[in-house]
């Protein structure tokens, strides 16, 4: 017996942050779950089963993150874990999923780990930080003609990502770091990190950072007449750069995959999901949005090709060789097989122009 | 009186906080078995000695000279907690009890000098640990007898009143099994039938424990009643020393100490 | 002047009226149906062995613990489990047990604490002059911070804080607890000389019982939580159980004998 | 210029931690606790501006004001709620109470849908501006937080040095009971306390907004300004902000100066060090019971 | 109301005071070794964690509800002996030796902290003891060649003589074998002397001295040892979550510590399970009540941090003495019924006095 699958009913188990330092991401992520859900709950079923989403809190606190997996496994059975957000806490939780045969689906989090070493239960789809940003840069230093490339990064398993991806790329580049400064996770001040880059005479810098910290960062260098390139990965790819830091972020670079879902979007159907989001849950949606509704559309497409038999094994077998196109918030086309578990390692490049973030490059190959 | 007499000596003893002389060029001995008080007004420097004695301050000038076994030892250099192992043990004037433990466990903290475990044979609470925890037991509860303290043993300190915890103080001291017992102010708060068995108490402790005492007071009748001698203090100096009476006839007391007139009944008339 | 009398004070009215008021700690019964009264103008005293519940009485009264039973009223108002601040405020100041001194304020700032409920300033600065007056001590350590002063000094600085307050009763616990012979004598001094100069009435907890009994007008006994005798202190004075017990005199033969005391009971 | 530039963000980063000490040092002096819930005081105060602008289209000034004065009701409210029923347990207790307090305000904002979880700005009038003097740049945005920490500062030491009710709450924080003997209505006092802590995390919520911005976990800054206050000495108002100096100024040079890593932990170290050095900061008094 | 009639010294020594101890305790000690066998595996991993925390609680029960040393940075503690624990099990070193090795070393590191505490007291103890923790962490985090830096460590399953101890049912064991020592060694001490000084430092520093108490040794010691227990746990909890990483052992987790010894109950041994029990119960509670709430709250973000402030709010204000306070009164409850008066737990009106003087 199949646990988490029964006649008409397939349980999905997914640990967000609610309450801790990433509580927005946590929700928006949860939220887009749940609408791919309902969704298809309203339209349909899976080989005539409905869906279950059972959602916990870790507050982003990997001892908590195992406790609820173990809830989630152990308690309420479910079949598989999808989009669990954060490194160390899927690092935490996997153990517990692997005992019991769940599958780690499409966590929310760009570390390698997520599919390396290989482990037959793990698939990830996110482009991973090092990648973006080691496929990005040296085509960014063509463009730009950058003579001395920088990095601030978050002082953390994410920026260090970020870091060592910068470095891959300069590799490539046939370069090296100038400068690279770091800052601790919740940091508000940057003046020194931004004044050693000026001093470095830094012309493009990678930055490592989230949302506040690249405010931060964009924001003192412009004050103090440093203007550098700046690129930054997936992680600052949100909507919240522009809203918040206004003018000074004009210009700033971003790696991302998943096009930010602007309510008054051009494209007529994502416009319209957006505003389904947004009467839903009383808010616009983000990419995290995107994410979490993605990996339930993915689940769905997966779950309908492993037949009326679901079953973790059948479901292992569905996914080898099988491909999910490019959705329409453009996401790269992702294949796996019985060794590859990451769908796809390319990124696309977009800038803030005129307080927005506009999409300038096509996927970057390698 | 010879040198083996003497059980602690204090030479020119001098003590400065900021703008105030606490104590000022003070030299008293407390010879062995004898009761020494010394009596002064507020602020004379009484407790400030004990202090010194105590090593909680450290004089500016002085010493004070620990004769107890062996060789003449300069208490300046111990550490405060050293002395208690010497054999001093002391009672606070505004008390200082372990405010959340019980008496018997205040009584059993004044044996810690006297501890013969080691760290490990207490984790693993070894038949010796056993042994010595019952033997502490035994003398705070000679301690409990002589006091009378059976009624409170197993109240909680922060309970009782003010009188009971002056006498569990002197009780804790006496766990330690002293040599030498300074009392600061042991009758305040008591009543004078308490004051009476507090008198009492102290003769039992000086005649049959051979425990010095060096005692800081205020109540005259109690000073008369257990003192072999006295030293009077003003302003952080030595005024006199001699026996109860000698001192309590001494004009400088009486006028700085003591007071003129003797009759109480002049309040009634003051009316 | 012949010994006043109970009766003298007939026409004028109680200031304090304690009816069957029982206090406890936890389970601990402290006092039990404790009534009494001062009148205006006199200073009562309480005697009683130690723990007998005088501390707790005057604790009672000023709001410091909330009786079980009983009521207390003040100057014609009941004031049983009222806020302290609100009882003093309505003219009744406390010597605590045991000092209770602002230990980090200087001297000056603990006597201006004494006046807190007090708005007139020029008389709060008048009363600082007359305490420092009567201890000239304080005056020289105005600066200090009290919680560096001798024991004796901090007993000084809690009387003269409540007489800062111009109050109309005050509450002595033990006043002279650590006072030098002379001061002691001087401060019951002072406390009739309060009482006489500005008719503040004064009750009296004292283990001093000679000084107490003389210096004041009516003296309740209290044991073990129970008043068990009231009357004028002239009339106390001669009681036989007050000369044995609370004044020590009496023979040296009956006082021998408890020298021998029975040996302990547990085990 | 480097080393004045680096100085002065250090000084204005500095006057930051200071700000949000003072708010502990109020707390302690008066009432002898830690209050773990200023950051999170600060933190409902920003976002009481940010309703009063963005929701309810004030202008910047109308909005701080009443956000003070909300935050002051939000204060005395708290006191008599939370603190009030355990006045006279130990202080640890309290301590524990600000903790609990600051997990519900931070939850309680995380809850507002659309709001909670996300993180605004405020728009205040001096916004992005700055003044150049030469080569330095000034920064409009910390200047407002220097002259705010300097004006508070003097205010709050004049009403603890001078006024009675000032040195009332030091005296009911030495001796709660000698307080009630005196008459002073202890919770009262209390409750102004809060209060004023409260307007203090406000005005220093406000005032950080433009640089941290407004979110459920702006808070956490206050954990840096505990160093700040101890460093200084805890019970002393001038300590805080000289401590804050301090660890600014340190934090911003080790920054530049020393690897990586440093600039987060330097202002623990300085603690530690100070701490062997000079255990009761730079302007705490040494203090030991008389006995 | 039990009474009991004592015939000798040893009877007030000895650890059940009488037959009604002996008899609970050795029940629970039945249930608990039975739990295995009867308990659903979600339910005994979550017992493991109570026990792994029992164990860091009781360390720092010791510090600070006995020595009155409060430790706002015990997470470092934690932290060591979970990297201790994870570098020598991966180097193949045997479980129990690993184990050893961790509480030593944390014990160390315990001793370097207490440094400072011999100098100073009160909240600046407290604020040195938060900057120890925030450097502690940062260590973990830069000294990538030891713990793995930011990228975290994975802690391979402990093996004794071959024997695999890493299933739940046998981690279990191991966690309650530990703990019940530790219960022990602690018990033992607190009745013996050294449990007697650590008593006396946190009443009165000043006459715990004058008693010929060596405060800098007492106050070290019990650095050392608080240290050593957490270190134990962080041990524990390295296998039981086989995998770590720096922040699993930041300021949040100090502070979930000290809430752990507050709500169990400062100054008791029970407490400090008791807390454990809440600080892992708490969050499940919370989650599995969720369910029943509308989705409008239920599901709200930041749910679990009001309730758990709210839940801690309640504790202070209705039982500042924590759980085993709770315990000991309905307890006491049912010994007296039905003769129990009203006002017998009425909390007295209390009153603070400076902490900075003493
Ligand atoms: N630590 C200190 N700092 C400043 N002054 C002090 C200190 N200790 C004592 N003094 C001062 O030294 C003088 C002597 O104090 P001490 O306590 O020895 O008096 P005492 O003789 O015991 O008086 P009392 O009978 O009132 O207890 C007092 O004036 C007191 O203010
Ligand atoms: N905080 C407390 N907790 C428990 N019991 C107490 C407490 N305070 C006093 N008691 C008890 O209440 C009784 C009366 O105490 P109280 O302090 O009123 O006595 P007292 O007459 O003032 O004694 P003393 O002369 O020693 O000052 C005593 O038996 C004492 O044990
Ligand atoms: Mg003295
Ligand atoms: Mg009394």
């Amino acid at each position: 017996q199949q646990q988490g699958v029964s006649k008409d009913e397939i349980r999905i188990g997914t640990i967000q942050d609610l309450s801790g330092p990433l509580a927005g991401f946590g929700k928006q992520a949860r939220n887009g779950m749940q609408l791919a859900v309902d969704e298809l709950n309203e339209q349909g079923s899976v080989q005539g089963r409905k869906l279950k989403l059972y959602v916990e809190d870790s507050g982003y606190d990997p001892k908590k993150a195992v406790l609820a997996a173990q809830k989630l496994v152990n308690q309420d059975k479910i079949f598989i874990m999808a989009g669990h957000i954060g490194t160390a806490q899927n690092m935490a939780a996997m153990p517990v999923q692997f005992e019991k045969n769940v599958i780690n689906f499409f966590p929310i989090t760009a570390a390698r780990e997520m599919y390396d070493p290989f482990h037959k239960l793990k698939y990830s789809f996110a482009a991973t930080y090092y990648d973006q940003i080691r496929l990005a840069l040296p085509k960014m230093i063509k463009d730009k003609g950058a003579k001395k490339v920088c990095t601030i990064y978050q002082d953390d398993e994410f920026g260090l990502e970020v870091q060592r991806g910068a470095e891959a790329g300069l590799k490539a580049a046939g370069m090296e770091l100038t400068e690279k400064t770091s800052y601790k996770r919740g940091a508000t001040d940057f003046s020194s990190q931004v004044a050693k880059m000026k001093a470095a005479g830094c012309d493009l810098v990678v930055l490592g950072t989230i949302i506040r910290e690249t405010i931060g960062t964009v924001g003192e260098a412009r004050k103090t007449g440093f203007n550098p390139t700046f690129l930054g990965s997936s992680a600052a790819y949100t909507d919240l750069i522009h809203k918040l830091g206004g003018k000074p972020m004009d210009g700033i670079y971003a790696t991302m995959t998943v096009q930010n879902p602007y309510t008054d979007e051009q494209a007529q159907n994502i416009r319209f999901w957006a505003n389904k989001y947004k009467t839903k849950f009383n808010e616009d949606p983000t990419v995290f949005s995107v994410y979490g509704y993605s990996i339930i559309q993915d689940f769905i497409q997966a779950a309908n090709k492993a037949g009326p038999n679901l079953t973790t094994d059948s479901f292992v077998k569905a996914m080898d060789g099988i491909t999910f196109e490019p959705d329409m918030f453009g996401s790269p086309k992702m294949t796996f097989s019985a060794t590859k578990r990451l769908g796809n390692d390319q990124s696309r490049l977009s800038q803030i122009v005129d307080g927005k973030w506009k999409v300038v490059s096509d996927y970057v190959a390698p | 009186m010879s040198e083996s007499d003497i059980l602690l000596s204090a030479k020119d003893l001098s003590v400065r906080f900021g703008g105030v002389l606490a104590v000022n060029k003070v030299s008293f001995d407390v010879r062995r078995g004898e009761v020494f008080t010394l009596i002064g007004p507020n602020g004379a420097g009484k407790t400030t000695v004990f202090n010194l004695i105590s090593r909680i301050y450290t004089p500016t000038t002085g010493e004070i000279v620990w004769h107890g076994e062996g060789s003449p030892l300069p208490l300046t250099q111990r550490a405060p907690h050293e002395i208690a192992a010497l054999g001093i043990a002391r009672t606070f004037q505004n008390i200082e009890l372990f405010e959340h433990a019980t008496v018997l466990h205040n009584l059993l903290i004044g044996r810690h000098t006297h501890r013969k475990t080691g760290f490990w044979s207490e984790v693993f609470f070894t038949q010796a640990t056993r042994r010595a925890e019952i033997e502490a037991r035994e003398v705070a509860e000679r301690v409990i007898d002589l006091l009378d303290l059976q009624h409170h043993r197993d109240s909680m300190v922060a309970g009782l009143p003010y009188g009971v915890r002056k006498v569990v103080e002197l009780a804790r001291a006496l766990c330690t099994e002293p040599k030498l017992l300074l009392l600061d102010e042991p009758s305040s708060g008591l009543n004078v039938e308490e004051t009476a068995d507090m008198a009492f108490w102290i003769q039992d402790i000086q005649h049959e424990l051979g425990i010095s005492v060096l005692m800081v007071e205020h109540d005259m009748s109690l000073v008369s009643k257990v003192s072999d001698r006295v030293l009077a203090m003003n302003m952080g100096e030595a005024l006199s020393t001699g026996t109860p009476r000698e001192v309590q006839s001494d004009p400088r007391v009486v006028e700085a100490y003591l007071g003129t007139v003797d009759d109480v009944s002049s309040l009634r008339r003051a009316a | 002047m012949p010994p006043r009398t109970r009766e003298d004070h007939k026409v004028t009215d109680t200031v304090l009226q304690l009816l069957n008021v029982e206090s406890a700690y936890g389970p601990i019964k402290a006092i039990r149906g404790v009534s009494l009264k001062v009148r205006q103008g006199e200073i009562a005293t309480v005697l009683g062995s130690n723990g007998a519940g005088k501390t707790t009485i005057l604790k009672t009264i000023s709001g410091i613990i909330d009786p079980r039973k009983g009521s207390i009223e003040f100057r014609g108002q009941n004031i049983t489990a009222k806020d302290p601040a609100y009882i003093v405020q309505q003219g009744l100041s406390h010597v605590p047990e045991g000092r209770e001194v602002f230990p980090l304020l200087s001297v000056r700032d603990n006597l201006l604490m004494g006046a807190y409920t007090r708005k007139d300033r020029d008389g709060v600065a008048r009363d600082i002059e007359t305490v420092f007056g009567y201890f000239p001590i304080l005056k020289e350590r105005a600066t200090q911070d009290a919680g560096l002063l001798s024991g004796g000094q901090q007993q000084m600085l809690a009387i003269s804080r409540a007489i800062m307050a111009a109050p109309q009763l005050i509450l002595l616990d033990e006043p002279s607890l650590g006072l030098s012979p002379k001061l002691t004598k001087e401060i019951f001094e002072i406390v009739v000389r309060i009482n006489r100069e500005r008719g503040t009435t004064i009750l009296l907890v004292e283990q001093n019982a000679n000084m107490a009994l003389n210096a004041s007008d009516y003296g309740y006994v209290l044991e073990n939580g129970r008043i068990v005798m009231e009357d004028t202190c002239e009339r106390l004075r001669e009681k036989e159980d007050i000369k044995e017990f609370y004044l020590g005199l009496k023979d040296d033969g009956v006082r021998g004998e408890r020298r021998w005391k029975k040996k302990k009971t547990w085990r | 210029m480097q080393l004045l530039q680096l100085l002065l963000s250090g000084i204005a980063q500095g006057c930051i931690y200071g700000l949000i000490a003072l708010g502990f040092v109020l707390i302690y002096k008066a009432t002898e606790t830690v209050s773990f819930a200023q950051g999170e005081l600060m933190m409902l105060g920003a976002f009481a501006a940010f309703a009063g602008m963005s929701l309810f289209g004030l202008p910047f000034w109308l909005a701080a004001l009443l956000a003070i004065g909300a935050m002051v009701a939000f204060g005395v409210l708290l006191e008599l709620v939370v603190i009030r029923p355990i006045l006279g347990q130990p202080q640890f207790s309290i301590v524990m109470l600000t903790i609990g307090i600051g997990y519900v305000a931070r939850g309680l904002i995380t809850m507002i849908p659309a709001i909670g979880t996300e993180t605004h700005t405020l728009a205040v009038p001096y916004k992005d501006e700055i003044w150049k003097l030469g080569e330095l740049v000034l920064n409009v945005e910390q200047m407002a937080i220097i002259l705010a920490t300097a004006v508070l500062c003097g205010l709050l030491f004049a009403m603890f040095r001078y006024s009675k009710l000032g040195i009332a709450m030091q005296a009911s924080s030495q001796n709660q009971l000698a307080a009630y003997y005196m008459g002073i209505p202890v919770k009262r006092l209390n409750g102004l306390v809060w209060g004023l802590a409260a307007a203090v995390a406000a005005i220093a919520g406000m005032l950080l907004a433009p640089i941290t911005f407004v979110h459920a976990n702006m808070g956490f800054i206050g954990l840096k300004a505990f160093p700040a206050a101890v460093v200084g000495g805890f019970g002393s108002l001038p300590g805080a902000i000289v401590g804050g100096l301090v660890i600014g100024i340190v934090e911003s040079l080790a920054g530049f100066y020393l690897p990586d890593g440093f600039k987060d932990t330097a202002p623990y170290i300085v603690v530690l060090v100070m701490l062997m050095v000079k255990p009761n900061g730079l302007f705490g008094e040494k203090l030991r019971k008389k006995v | 109301m039990r009474f009991i009639f004592k015939t000798s010294y040893a009877q007030d020594i000895s650890l059940a005071k009488h037959g009604g101890h002996v008899f609970w305790y050795s029940l629970l000690g039945v249930a608990l070794i039975a739990a295995p066998w009867v308990l659903p595996e979600y339910w005994l991993a979550q017992l493991t964690f109570v026990l792994i925390y029992g164990i860091v609680g009781l360390g720092l029960m010791l510090l600070a509800g006995f020595t009155g040393q409060f430790s706002i940075g015990h997470a470092a503690f934690l932290g060591t002996g979970a990297y201790t624990q994870a570098v020598l099990a991966n180097m193949g070193m045997p479980f129990p030796l690993a184990l050893v090795a961790a509480a030593a070393l944390s014990a160390a590191v315990g001793v370097v902290v207490g440094l400072p505490a011999l100098r100073v007291k009160g909240i600046y103890l407290g604020i040195a003891t938060l900057a120890f923790g925030f450097i502690v962490e940062e260590v973990f985090a830069r000294w990538e060649s030891v713990t793995g830096g930011n990228s975290g460590l994975h802690v391979k399953s402990p093996t004794l003589f071959g024997t695999e101890l890493g299933s739940s049912e046998n981690f279990y064991l191991v966690c309650l074998i530990v703990a019940v020592l530790c219960t022990l060694a602690i018990l033992n001490l607190l009745r013996s002397p050294t449990g007697r000084a650590f008593v006396a430092i946190r009443d009165s520093e000043i006459s715990a001295q004058s008693m010929g108490i060596h405060l800098a040794r007492y106050k070290t010691l019990s650095f050392a040892i608080s240290a050593a227990l957490a270190g134990l746990g962080g041990a524990l909890y390295a296998h039981k979550l086989s995998f770590i990483s720096p922040d699993q052992f930041n300021i949040l987790q100090s502070i979930d510590l000290l809430l752990l010894v507050v709500i169990g109950g400062l100054g008791s041994v029970h407490g400090a399970f008791l807390g454990a029990i809440f600080l892992i119960a708490m969050p499940q509670l919370i989650a599995l009540g969720k369910d029943w709430l509308p989705p409008v709250i239920g599901q709200a973000p930041g749910l679990q941090g009001l309730v758990y402030g709210l839940v801690l709010i309640a504790f202070v204000l209705f039982e500042p003495l924590g759980l085993y306070g709770r315990w000991l009164k309905i307890r006491t409850w049912l010994q007296l019924f039905p003769f129990y008066r009203r006002g017998l737990f009425k909390r007295q009106k209390s009153f603070t006095k400076s902490d900075r003087l003493r």
